[in-house]
């Protein structure tokens, strides 16, 4: 509990922007069409593929010759990155249907 | 200097995901969001190879080849697969994020137990926070991909009184969490023991769910994968990883909840899976018998109505319909018959399901009516086709309080002058209950396979 | 443990400000939200008043003193004032938060001064800018409500060629914050001088801007007071003064870019002053004769017509003809005609103008049409009466490019099958425009004061 | 200009914290009706009365002998309670209209 206490007193700005940015998560999606559910989840999942910075930042410090490290890190690395572009890229041409829309009316 | 230019740029890549975000919400500008989330992000990469400086290892090496290999691989995936398949792909995409987290707390965890160093409460609990929630994000999407895809069917994972199977895990995972924390550092075996277990419950977390609420399960997972890449942002510290992380696990969250709106049913009823238990009050409801039409009697009605609407549904994907039946709207045209079509939001099996199928038929977008314009459009209309839709146009929709669709706004065909059904038996459709529609007056059935159906009238219209 | 808690609750009085706003801006929800707000803000003291703890002086006879003082003022003030001038006492509001600002700014300074320590480039810039905006904000507000309240018109206030003065004030203020930061600690007496500078400044700045804008001129105020909270929460190194401050100053920015939108006017355009300039394009534009009516053929035709409908606009706010016109109301009911009121967005001065006069008249809310309902009954009603309203009924809006209206969407009263137009003379409104309205075939005048007009209808009317 | 960056790296938090805060800002009120302009600006300026929580945190501080501080900060205090006291009393006034439409309409 102490140890909570702690937390708090020493990460104040960081729980405000934690707070904030959900309620900004919220804001952000509260009024999107139905139509756009589906490519609007790809996009949220390709931004999850932040957690490659994570990967990167892991193998920049590893130990030239901890191979279980190097070599489990680069899978990591590889994951994150198919759902990083492969994301984008869903979702692209998900949305090319509605520039044909656009288009046309 | 550089480095606060590089912290800078970091801010501005969390920014450009806000942005992006917000663009991707409206059709207008929701190509540009798309890339100018994707911008952020590799903004927030390229930052990331180069800061912090320091003397360390770097391993360029491995993780350029990484992300080429990592890049190459998800840029063909994503441009190869169907149009129509592309919810699975998303899946996939999302598990192997939420695996990405995992591998970074395993390794995360090896590094303590090697070093034998102890990490303090904070460090503990982040860590396996991590493990857990990209666990389930990992091996939930998986089979939530397997089940969209139709390789594993409900039955063949869910066992009886799966729910409670589900509590047990989920009590076991935690449980392990804290036992975890209570050891500092804790061994590498028990580590790996309790990634088993959180594998595990991911699986069985989505096990019970409908295939068909698959679109649903996916966009939970996804906010869950958000959350991992949060907490491991707080592993290393990082802002973007953080913000990023936990804007997808609030967005992800609303959206759920508003696909769960969409179809009138809550996240929960979802969540516990077998959806149209109680549902059958109407189904037994009598011995009445649905009115059949012949093919050539059904292109005799279309080529001569002045107005024909199509309303598409599940079985349009299913039949891989799509082609034909713009070939029959061109013939229509062609004799000057007025075609629409009418697309009920959650007509399918995810959101704008209709749009991507009828977009691939090159079908163009003045012909589609959303809700609202196609049911102020139907009493005008002579002649309506269903093509392998049901619950959104099941009547009971509207004058059945006891049903499950009770509530979701439908299309009322019924205000049309005449209904024609293709579908290949009197089976139900996703929320499994049975449709008085069939028996309407108006309403003519013509069973088969949507295609093949489709085809069949197209060749007999050509002879009129 | 208590200061954690404590920082709990400012977090909880800060999301208290976020959600508030949100529910501020839906009408449904707005009362809730307001509440809300006040709720986080007494959170928020209430947690100042007792944290940090520390040996400190306390001085709480002082601060519990001059709350009280504070909150019976502003309360009094609050429910005395007069429904017609809120905007005024908001302008009021607004400024004594401002000066709260510059007070704030100039103990910290003298405090530096007479312990003659340095603060350190940050905090003095800090302080200057706190000083700065907050005395922008104080005067400028109090000039604001002088022109609303028409104790002060535009032309007293103004010199020729002010815009280019104020740029000189701009550049001097600025100076003077650059000045200050390079003293380390500046004496008291120059930031006195420095402060005479910021307030001069604020009045200047609000002095060219015509007195009917000032509706947008108080939400900019409004935006800067909020961001003087901000700076001054980096001085206290407090993060609900700075979260508040900048929500403030954000939503405020915003608001006053919609404002400017719904006259369909720039924001520089308001600021630089002098509306209605190139505007006489079409004023001089013939001998035109509008046509008149008397009492009691206006009576007449409004007593036999089926359907009338209203439109307020400012002359009703000069002429406080609200009861009036609900009495004429009640006469023409009474009779069985039906009588609506044409609610325009930007009637009056200030938005929600209107609703206001006629909710203090007690006309019942389905009386009121918006913009469009109000367009889509025009085409059926017999007969409109225009009460001193001008711009929101210029035709010119919809077919006259060089105008400056052109582009507002305006009430379509030329619909109508007669217009009767109340107001005193052929001058023009507020954006100084000729309106051929006047001169349209359906149109008759009814010159004179709005309440005089509408009590002699009343009286004809009782006599028929 | 050291300094700046210096700022900056000390304070990543904060200017997220901050970047986010007008973020949520100009989405909360994005789509607010033109009728509620009004009373939104007036429960903004009530808003805006955070700053007596500076002034507050300053007396509690100021030596119980210095009156210039004291005084000058009583006023800042009175200045700021009306400005939140009455901002946010009228703005409850104003939305008092629109309790009479709902219950009408
Ligand atoms: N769109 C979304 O986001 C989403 C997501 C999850 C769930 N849902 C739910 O899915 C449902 C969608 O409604 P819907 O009307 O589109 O579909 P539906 O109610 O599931 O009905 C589909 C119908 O198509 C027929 N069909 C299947 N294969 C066919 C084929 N090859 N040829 C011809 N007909 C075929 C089936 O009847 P036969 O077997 O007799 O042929 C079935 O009755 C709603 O209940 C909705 O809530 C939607
Ligand atoms: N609502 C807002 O938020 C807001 C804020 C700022 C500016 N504005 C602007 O204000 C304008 C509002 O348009 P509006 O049509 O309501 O007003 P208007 O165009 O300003 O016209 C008001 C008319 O009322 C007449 N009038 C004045 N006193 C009168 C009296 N005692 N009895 C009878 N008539 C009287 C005046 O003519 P006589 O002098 O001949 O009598 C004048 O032509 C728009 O241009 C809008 O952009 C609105």
């Amino acid at each position: 509990m102490e140890q909570f206490f702690q937390f708090v007193d020493n990460n104040l700005i960081l729980l405000y922007l934690l707070a904030f940015t959900v309620m900004l998560g919220f804001e952000l999606i509260s009024k999107v069409p139905t139509v756009l559910h589906t490519p609007l989840m790809s996009g949220a999942n390709a931004i999850s593929g932040v957690v490659i910075i994570g990967a990167i930042l892991l193998l920049r410090r590893a130990d030239a010759e901890d191979y279980f490290t190097l070599v489990l890190g680069t899978l990591g690395i590889i994951l994150g990155m198919i759902n990083v572009v492969g994301g984008f890229a869903v979702t692209g041409r998900m949305l090319d249907m509605f520039k044909k829309r656009k288009t046309k009316s | 200097m550089l480095a606060s230019a590089l912290n800078l740029a970091y801010l501005a890549g969390a920014l450009a995901f806000v942005v992006g975000i917000r663009r991707l919400s409206s059709p207008d500008t929701a190509r540009k969001g798309n890339l100018l989330a994707a911008i952020g992000m590799g903004i927030a990469i390229v930052a990331t190879l180069v800061y912090p400086f320091g003397p360390i290892p770097n391993n360029y090496a491995w993780i350029i080849g990484g992300m080429a290999v990592g890049s190459g691989v998800g840029w063909l995936a994503a441009n190869k697969v169907q149009m129509t398949a592309m919810p699975q792909m998303v899946s996939i995409f999302n598990g192997l994020g939420g695996a990405c987290a995992v591998l970074l707390a395993l390794i995360e965890f090896r590094q303590l137990d090697v070093a034998g160093t102890s990490a303090g409460l904070g460090a503990l609990l982040v860590l396996g926070l991590t493990l857990l929630i990209g666990a389930v994000a990992f091996t939930g999407s998986i089979l939530a991909y397997l089940k969209l895809d139709g390789k594993v069917w409900d039955s063949q994972v869910t066992l009886p009184k799966h729910s409670i199977l589900n509590i047990i895990l989920l009590i076991l995972s935690v449980g392990g969490l804290v036992y975890l924390c209570t050891l500092d550092p804790p061994s590498f075996g028990l580590v790996l023991g309790y990634m088993a277990l959180c594998l595990v419950y991911g699986f069985s977390f989505v096990a019970p769910i409908g295939g068909a609420d698959m679109p649903v399960v996916i966009s939970l997972l996804n906010s869950f994968t958000g959350l991992s890449a949060a907490t491991a942002g707080l592993i290393y510290n990082n802002q973007i990883m953080l913000v990023g992380g936990i804007l997808v696990g609030a967005s992800g969250t609303i959206l759920t909840v508003l696909m769960c709106q969409a179809m009138n049913r809550s996240l929960f009823n979802v969540i516990i899976g077998g959806f149209g238990g109680g549902a059958s009050a109407k189904a037994s409801d009598g011995d009445q018998v649905a009115k059949t039409v012949s093919t050539s009697d059904a292109a005799i009605q279309l080529f001569y109505a002045q107005s024909v609407m199509f309303v598409p549904g599940y079985g349009l994907a299913v039949a891989q319909a799509q082609k034909v039946c713009k070939e029959v709207d061109d013939l229509l045209q062609a004799n000057g018959v007025d075609v629409k079509y009418a697309i009920h939001p959650v007509a399918g099996r995810m959101p704008g399901h209709m749009n991507v199928l009828l977009a691939e038929a090159d079908v163009p977008y003045p012909q589609l009516l959303d809700l609202d314009e196609a049911n102020s459009a139907l009493p005008n209309t002579d002649a309506v086709v269903i093509v392998g839709a049901n619950d959104v146009v099941n009547p009971a929709a509207l004058d059945d309080p006891g049903s499950p669709v009770y509530g979701m706004p439908v299309l009322n065909v019924w205000d049309a002058k005449n209904i024609i059904v293709l579908k290949r038996s009197m089976r139900p459709g996703y929320a499994g209950i049975q449709n008085q529609l069939f028996f309407h007056p108006k309403t003519s059935m013509l069973f088969g396979d949507a295609k093949d159906s489709l085809q069949e009238l197209a060749g007999e219209i050509k002879n009129l």
